[in-house]
């Protein structure tokens, strides 16, 4: 468990670094999630995004790079909002610990 | 017709910052409307509040709080380039741990998306660069 | 036909991008560095002349940059003269 | 946002991708175009199609790599990417392996390019 310290104000990480699969569970959890088999599937695909394009995807790309990666049912908004409700590139993302996209996209 | 103005020229280097805000005026005069002015990349440091510049050199910010105050033009910084440069308003300065906010209050934070919105609904895109 | 705005000097890579582009019915207005590319007499300007495009440079930056034997061929506007021009011309491209 | 109409752009890239902030600002300029659903085509030109070089690497020097961010453009559906032909010789570029795919104009055709749309965005 990392501390509260760890995290900034919105719950990203502040060290990229410190991510684990149980810092991924513990910020999952923060947000009142509990991470299954299809959740690490898209934290591993995001995570592989991050080291392909040296980028937070915006929702846009997400959907597509699921959809590349994983075939046209995961490809889907609806499938990744199941997953991570709200803002999935967002949410999925903190999770991941990939840095927080840029504000201005 | 309707104008946006892009700006990437920082106001410390060249003319081109200042030349933009004169052409927003001048737009003005014409009756043209202007959409929005956005500032982008080190065209964001126009917003700085506390630039000290020598008692006999112009800036521009008196310029563009004409432009803002009596013509209701909309100043728009873009958010990554202005945290970037140092440059946060009260909200930005809270949501990022900063002691103080940097920018005037004539100037607005937004995403590019404000930048988006301008060319999409202007017939003139005007960008000043360099 | 596009309006051509050129702040950066004539030994300036925009400038040989600029010059790539430009064409006859173009208009182009020289600003800030951009300037220099107006002196009369120059290499610089019979390239300029050549293209067949309207030559505009602003008064301002010019008298700043001690620009005073402006080509013939360069008329000098103020930034109203500008507004104009881009009234005329639905595109801009900005060289810097 | 207001209701956006549709335009078309052409985002002109003219820099380097480290010399300054001018590459990132462009690229989120088009990242920010395609999610509001705008037209939009990219042009590398003069010192631009460097931000095209194979292998750079900004990681080494601690800042985003340009190389790989462009690499994500078709996953935002910016699928027409041009560049300047003459820079391309000049910096003797290998482009054979780029990730997105690209058209070569030369001068002439460039000014075709740009003629065909609303607005042009030059960074």
């Amino acid at each position: 468990m990392l501390s509260a310290n760890a995290f900034d104000k919105e719950g990203f990480l502040i060290e990229l670094t410190d991510w684990n699969p149980g810092v991924a569970a513990q910020i999952a959890a923060s947000e009142n999630l509990e991470l299954g088999a299809a959740h690490w599937e898209i934290i591993n695909l995001l995570r592989e995004y991050y080291l392909t394009y040296d980028s937070t995807p915006a929702m846009r790309a997400l959907v597509k790079y699921c959809a590349l990666s994983l075939g046209p049912e995961k490809g889907k908004s609806i499938y990744l909002m199941s997953l991570f409700p709200g803002s999935p590139a967002k949410l999925g993302s903190k999770i991941s610990g990939l840095p927080k996209p840029d504000n201005c996209l | 017709m309707i104008y946006s103005l892009l700006v990437l020229s920082s106001p410390f280097s060249g003319h081109c910052s200042r030349t933009a805000a004169a052409f927003a005026h001048c737009v003005i005069t014409r009756g043209h409307t202007v959409r929005r002015v956005f500032f982008l990349d080190a065209g964001t440091l126009a917003s700085a509040a506390n630039s000290v510049s020598a008692q006999d050199e112009d800036t521009s910010m008196k310029d563009w709080a004409e432009l803002a105050n009596q013509h209701g033009v909309e100043l728009a910084i873009c958010i990554t380039s202005a945290l970037k440069h140092g440059m946060l308003d009260q909200v930005e300065a809270d949501r990022n741990e900063r002691p103080f906010p940097t920018i005037d209050s004539l100037f607005m934070m937004s995403g590019l998306g404000q930048l988006v919105d301008a060319y999409a609904n202007s017939d003139r895109l005007i960008t000043f660069g360099g | 036909m596009i309006l051509h705005t050129l702040n950066a000097s004539p030994s300036s890579s925009a400038f040989e991008d600029c010059l790539k582009t430009i064409a006859e019915g173009d208009a182009i207005v020289l600003m800030g560095d951009g300037v220099y590319a107006a002196i009369a007499h120059t290499e610089v300007s019979r390239v300029l002349e050549d293209t067949g495009a309207a030559l505009y440079v602003i008064a301002d930056d010019a008298m700043a940059a001690g620009v005073l034997n402006i080509s013939a061929a360069v008329s000098s506007i103020d930034i109203s003269g500008f507004v104009v021009l881009t009234e005329t011309f639905p595109l801009q491209q900005a060289w810097y | 946002m207001t209701a956006v109409t549709k335009k078309t752009i052409l985002i002109v890239l003219r820099h380097s991708p480290y010399g300054s902030g001018l590459a990132k600002a462009a690229l989120n300029t088009a990242l920010a175009s395609a999610a509001f659903d705008q037209s939009l085509d990219l042009l590398f030109m003069g010192n631009g199609v460097l931000q095209l070089q194979p292998d750079q690497d900004g990681r080494v020097k601690g800042v985003k790599d340009v190389g790989r961010q462009l690499a994500s453009l078709p996953l935002y559906d910016i699928n027409h990417v041009y560049v300047d032909a003459q820079a391309v010789e000049r910096y003797n570029m290998d482009l054979s392996k780029s990730p997105v795919e690209i058209r070569r104009l030369d001068g002439p055709e460039i000014r075709q390019l740009m003629i065909c749309y609303d607005h042009l965005l030059g960074f």
